[in-house]
């Protein structure tokens, strides 16, 4: 067992948000891929049918997605979660984490209150998604609202609450002390980043939304900076998120100061990356002599 | 099994291709429509599908029917809109997607079933029978004679049943009741796409003749990014993605699943079948 | 003749800022290998000897660098701007557009009016390099800054002043807002992006200056949003730059609304590659029965 | 040119590898030294050079001096702290990068003119020269014996001329007095790496001699970048970068460019000699 933010995680590799998350069967099966959490599809106060297709398509060394944050309400999707946390084998306990969003405090809440009866581990504040007007990014760049809406949640809820940060902001650090000082337990970095595509033979933008955000490998240097910037920022757990899709992409992230990592867009080129990363970052642990990960968090800072 | 899942090299750009359209035909005498594009798909297999985006529209996956073309019929707004579309207009195509019907040895007896549009995917497994000389019987159903679609493809490479829900062309009922009449312990691979309530009925009749382990289903669900990441199509309780995991399911793969009960629309809400 | 927002390109590819901009030797060498126009490296008030090495490396799908804006101040440069002004061949007329930097207005204005002196074409503002504390970004993501330095150097020169944007801000097109209110003649999107890459095997951030910023192949799609977004924004040309190798990359910028391209990271596989855009941007024009660039300039957004 | 001026293959990932010391050896009485590395480059070529970055000081360009090893003299901060790590201390190396020294045939006549730590590249392409069996006649000068590096490698492949500038050791002088001496129309190639004034008068005998076709001089200038991009390293008025395009050039490229004349700092400010 491996407790990060008052969560209790098989390994530190986690599902990230809105990849493989909108049902309880598929989240199971990521847990079987060897997971040790998974955060659900974020969940609103309303059911959302999501931009038009094409929603995701495949770039030269990365993805860029606008998927619109469909879901079916959180009044829908309380089951999933359910089945989740009582499907797992007995004795394996990969974490839950539920993803939610809202338009600001009170529509949080309510999500929040709801969906905390179907007894997720954590929620996770998505203050971060590019493409959805009055949503995600469009609130977590201003630190007044991530401040607020973190307090709101926490005021209400009695589970750990973690916020999703964007990177689209000129200074992340700020808006990762905006969520501490809002009682978050950890910051998640980083959501997407973003991105346009254009076909140039038909001239048209290549996503339904027209635009996007980008994920995968193209992402990573990004969010490793963003988690070394919030690391130094602030003094809760920071969960490390962008790009990866192979043990030395979590450990550089670790190292970065991460106390876990996410993993999304890999599992588009196989879903057993949560095994595999995990093989690796033991196999890094053994070979370089340290007995946990927790004594490489954060390491490269110390290196000066 | 031996399929390759994911045609795609790690890390390669996969956007939509702009394809013209060189051709269309209807492919039933109702209007279902088959479009032929300046551009093949890359080595396609029968059973795999694409994307085709109608710019501005939306973009929803299609068997693959042909080499470089596909079959549909409207239902909504993106379909309707392709339907419209004329030689020299262009759509974005992407794919061959997804896990595709395992391929027939020429020496194996094979029974394909059909219901309406859903003979889409199957018509390149026909041909590829056909030229394999593999011996094929098709139950090939659709609501009227108007709705039938690639007749003679399956026609010619064996014994080809018709059945139409009014009778006016071949036998008046379902694909069910050919079905049922069958000795399946005659075939060796059994392939079968179409409407979810045909198919859950073909597959309780093939379960109850201890054929399902030859069964193969090629199944459809809501698709959003159709390559394998956002979760959007997974069926409960295996979780597998009918996007790549997929559409194409050995017919014990869904036994004990949602397949013939319920799917998700868009927003992943449950919708009873 | 290719006229960009007063400036005379001999066509739309122009080298980018702080590439092989160091001297004027090596910028007449990029005008034979093709470019239209160069940029010339960010010169300030004074002499700069730049960040340790490594000040960059070749990433998977890009490139990180951290100079630290090297330069010898603008007492030493004129003479460089003069040379490739002055050495190139008859009747062939690459535009040379002057970057500077400084820490606020006073400074911008000191050093403009001095180079002007040695007949640049225009002037670049640089107030987006992601790694120069106090400079670049750090002012650059302040709109009233950027409004006011734009403004007192527009006041004090001749020639247009474009301004060279970062991305690491929420909304690129308020920054572009405000350098157009200080009569910016266009502006230049994007500067590299914050990141960071860590040596997993010692544990040290690899650059000199441990972070630094992000360009080639990675950036591209983040380029064609902002962009895109700027376009939408402003009236002034925008000029982009920001992941271009090839014609593909560069008409893709177009569409989105470039009125000129600028390549920096690309010399690395080959100097010659502006030529090579060049000739793959006509192609497409003939081969689309266009006949000029300006007719492809933002036909994305007419697309919808 | 036949070389092939940038080895790395397109969007290749290329930061500085780890690399462990396994043996630290003095190569002059006075103290100038090779360390070994676990981890060889990657097909270097004579006259490659590497980046060697001493983490938390600098990074700095060191020719290949053997497969896995470089040979420097301390003048600054980072080779100070290059010279004081051990065996076992680990520092970061990427190349081999640079264009190298034409090889030459095994029927050629070549002639190697080093001057102090200048003989670092020159050293593996001696060894070259030897195991091809090319007939090579060295002028290898330093200020006094204890400056020396190399003398072996060069002496085991054919004549060595040693100058040092006390006469310690061989004929007091400089490398040019010999140079001046030799008749160089006898050799095919000569290869040429010490300091700039040094490499000026190599440079000017030469040209006098009508040998200047046949030259290759490996020359240093500030580098920040290495790999071709940052621009700090070019030379006027060719404006070649001398970390790509060179290090080495042929003495004809070198004609009416700043090469003696004069470099520039970190910042680009012009460094007279
Ligand atoms: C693997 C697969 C292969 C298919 N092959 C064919 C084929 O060869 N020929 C053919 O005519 N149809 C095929 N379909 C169905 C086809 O995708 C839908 O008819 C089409 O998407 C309808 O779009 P619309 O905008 O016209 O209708 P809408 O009004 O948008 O929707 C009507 C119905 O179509 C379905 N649908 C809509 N969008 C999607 C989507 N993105 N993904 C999946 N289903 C969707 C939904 O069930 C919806 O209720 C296939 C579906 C799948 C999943
Ligand atoms: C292609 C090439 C090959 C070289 N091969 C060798 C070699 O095999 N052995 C050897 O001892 N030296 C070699 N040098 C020189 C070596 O790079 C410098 O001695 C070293 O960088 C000094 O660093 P420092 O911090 O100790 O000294 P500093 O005090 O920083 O500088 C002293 C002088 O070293 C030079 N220097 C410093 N940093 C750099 C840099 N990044 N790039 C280029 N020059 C720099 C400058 O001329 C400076 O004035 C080579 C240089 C080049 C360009
Ligand atoms: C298809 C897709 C859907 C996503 N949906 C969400 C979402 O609903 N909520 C959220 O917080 N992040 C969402 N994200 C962002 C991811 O959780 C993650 O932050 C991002 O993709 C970077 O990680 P990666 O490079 O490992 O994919 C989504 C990403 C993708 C690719
Ligand atoms: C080595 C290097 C140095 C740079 N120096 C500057 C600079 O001095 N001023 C500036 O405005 N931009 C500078 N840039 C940013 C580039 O001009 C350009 O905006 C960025 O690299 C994106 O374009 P690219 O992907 O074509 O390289 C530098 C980029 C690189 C790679
Ligand atoms: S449609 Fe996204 S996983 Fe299948
Ligand atoms: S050191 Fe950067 S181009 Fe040579």
């Amino acid at each position: 067992m491996y407790s990060v933010a008052g969560v209790e995680l098989k390994n530190p590799t986690v599902l990230a948000a809105g990849v493989l998350g909108t049902t309880g069967a598929s989240m199971l099966r990521v847990i079987e891929n060897g997971a040790g959490g998974v955060v659900t599809k974020s969940v609103g106060p309303s059911p959302v049918f999501g931009h038009a297709n094409p929603s995701m398509v495949a770039l030269e060394c990365g993805y860029i997605n606008a998927m619109g944050l469909p879901n079916p309400s959180y009044l829908e999707f309380g089951a999933e979660i359910k089945k989740v946390k009582n499907g797992q084998k007995i004795g394996e306990n990969s974490a839950v984490i539920s993803s939610i969003f809202g338009g600001n405090a009170k529509e949080f809440v309510t999500v929040a209150k709801h969906l905390e009866k179907f007894k997720p581990d954590a929620f996770e504040l998505n203050l971060s998604c590019p493409h959805a007007e009055g949503y995600g990014a469009a609130i977590g760049s201003n630190p007044c609202q991530v401040e607020e809406i973190t307090k709101a949640v926490k005021d209400e809820v009695n589970i750990p609450v973690w916020v999703k940060l964007t990177p689209n902001v000129s200074d992340i650090g700020k808006i990762g002390k905006a969520a501490e000082s809002g009682g978050a337990d950890a910051v998640v970095a980083i959501n997407t980043i973003k991105g346009m595509v254009i076909d140039i033979k038909s001239g048209w933008p290549v996503l339904g939304n027209r635009s996007g955000g980008l994920s995968g490998p193209m992402i990573k240097p990004i969010a490793v900076k963003c988690v070394y910037d919030l690391f130094e920022t602030v003094s809760i757990p920071v969960i490390g998120v962008g790009g990866i899709s192979n043990a030395e992409d979590a450990i550089e992230m670790i190292l970065a100061g991460a106390a876990a990592v996410q993993i999304g867009s890999a599992v588009y080129d196989e879903i057993s990356v949560f095994e595999k990363v995990n093989r690796g970052i033991e196999d890094y642990l053994n070979e370089n002599g340290y007995s946990s990960v927790e004594e490489i968090i954060g390491l490269s800072h110390k290196l000066k | 099994m031996a399929c390759d899942c994911s045609k795609k090299e790690k890390g390669k750009k996969d956007i939509p291709k702009n394809a013209k359209i060189i051709k269309t035909e209807n492919a039933s005498i109702s209007g279902k429509k088959t479009i032929y594009f300046d551009i093949s798909f890359e080595n396609p297999m029968p059973g795999n599908f694409c994307m085709v985006w109608i710019r501005g529209i939306d973009e929803i996956p299609l068997g693959c029917s042909y080499e470089n073309g596909v079959t549909f019929q409207v239902v909504g707004d993106a379909t309707a809109a392709l339907d419209k579309l004329k030689t020299g207009d262009t759509v974005g195509i992407r794919g061959p997607y997804g896990r595709p019907f395992t391929l027939p040895d020429s020496n194996e007896n094979i029974l394909i079933v059909a219901g309406g549009i859903g003979a889409a995917p199957l018509g390149p497994l026909a041909d590829f029978a056909f030229e394999n000389e593999t011996h094929v019987t098709t139950v090939l159903g659709a609501r009227t004679e108007n709705d039938l679609i690639f007749e003679d493809r399956f026609d010619r490479c064996g014994k080809l049943y018709i059945t139409t829900d009014d009778g006016t062309k071949g036998e008046k009922g379902f694909v069910t009741d050919v079905l049922k009449r069958l000795n399946l312990a005659e075939y060796d691979r059994i392939y079968v796409c179409g409407p979810e309530i045909m198919m859950k009925n073909v597959f309780a009749i093939c379960d109850a003749k201890g054929a399902i382990d030859k069964t193969e289903f090629s199944i459809e669900r809501y698709f959003k990014c159709g390559v394998g990441v956002c979760g959007a199509c997974c069926i409960d309780e295996s979780g597998l993605r009918v996007c790549k995991d997929g559409p194409v399911f050995p017919g014990n793969m869904l036994k004990s699943t949602e397949f013939g009960k319920y799917g998700r629309d868009a927003s992943g809400k449950k919708i009873t079948f």
